[in-house]
């Protein structure tokens, strides 16, 4: 069962987990957060309505196919958030731990690569949109084959 | 041909808006074509697509290159490299 | 910081995850349940206390100073259990997600291997103690270096 | 010199004790010395010992190969492999 949502509101995770465990085995989660070490004040996330739910239900698919998974979940937020708010939320659900490890980062790295969102960070006066990283670029392609 | 283009991110802003509708030349054949197209009509344009190693692109609400065709596109949305997660 | 709980009662996934989340940027979690697809009725946990707190603390405090965690958060429940119910759950908070995603993975890897925990499942009249499987010690072993 | 003896899982439930306090002989120098002397005490250790293959020991809540010397263990536990998580 694949969840996709794209919310404003805060990302409820205690309902998210009951959603995905269902009758699995195995549930493995990742969750981005406003880290509230490095002084940004505000995070504004822009997405690409219409587009950012095609291009996430398609990663979520795939982890889906790839893994067998009893479940896929994928929520992120967009608009303004604060330190210590939760940006993304992933998990994958399956009868045994290694593919739910698996799938969970996969649904992460291809996310960053693959779905439309930009970060706007605010510190101060000054304002500034997140470079892409490299690194998520290599991450994304090692699940390649 | 008609077409609906998107802007997002520092695109948007530097165009200084979100969105406008076109209708290219028919020597603009390529996404490439558009954008060295677009450039030519305002300064915010030009800022916008200057650097074209960090332009990304979609049509009709897939990711694709900036070599890609525009063909039957009815949507094109041109943005910086993605930064969600 | 490390937190390592066993514990007779269901555990709180959203009160973990809010202690576990703190100021981190990224946090992987991994919640084993008891399946509800293989027939068991009840599944018992027996633990070697005193031991098994001393085994995951060990575990818990190689992940953080393998990863540079911010926080690792090991609960396992011993006592019965019915099918749903959580068995364990483990998290790693860190700045960014490689270092959370590989710790959680190694957390639950050697858990699995390290820890005096022993599972009895029932089937109707019939009780059998489960075996420990060779996958378990290959995957734990990939940690090793 | 006085040891304590913990068993758990069908090591437990075989001997029909979960634990004993036992004063081995002077003979009795590692773990799989102990539980040879062990499995002579009652047809439960004899079954619960049976399978050394599927034995594993800790000496004073530390895991241990059963060739480990005893040594000043004050407390050891025998059991099935672990299946936790």
């Amino acid at each position: 069962m694949i969840r996709v949502v794209v919310q404003k509101s805060p990302i409820d995770i205690m309902a998210e987990m009951v959603r995905v465990e269902g009758e699995a085995g195995a549930v493995a989660t990742f969750t981005g957060l406003v880290r509230a070490d490095d002084g940004v004040e505000t995070l504004e996330l822009e997405h690409y309505p219409g587009a950012t739910e095609g291009a996430l239900t398609k990663v979520a698919e795939g982890a889906c196919i790839r893994w067998g998974l009893s479940a896929a979940t994928i929520v992120h937020r967009v608009g303004p958030m604060h330190p210590g708010e939760r940006i993304v939320f992933v998990a994958a659900a399956s009868a045994h731990r290694g593919a739910s490890l698996e799938a969970c980062a996969y649904l992460i790295d291809r996310l960053k690569t693959d779905a439309p969102f930009w970060k706007r960070e605010t510190r101060g006066a000054e304002a500034s949109w997140v470079e892409a990283r490299d690194a998520d670029e290599a991450a994304a392609a090692r699940w390649e084959r | 041909m008609t077409i609906t283009l998107l802007y997002f991110a520092w695109v948007r802003e530097r165009i200084g808006a979100g969105e406008e509708t076109v209708t290219p030349p028919h020597d603009v054949t390529t996404i490439a074509d558009l954008v060295d197209w677009l450039a030519t009509s305002s300064a915010g344009h030009a800022a916008a697509f200057a650097d074209r190693g960090r332009l990304r692109a979609a049509i009709d609400q897939d990711f694709v290159p900036l070599d890609t065709p525009i063909g039957q596109a009815r949507e094109i949305a041109l943005f910086p490299p993605v930064t969600g997660g």
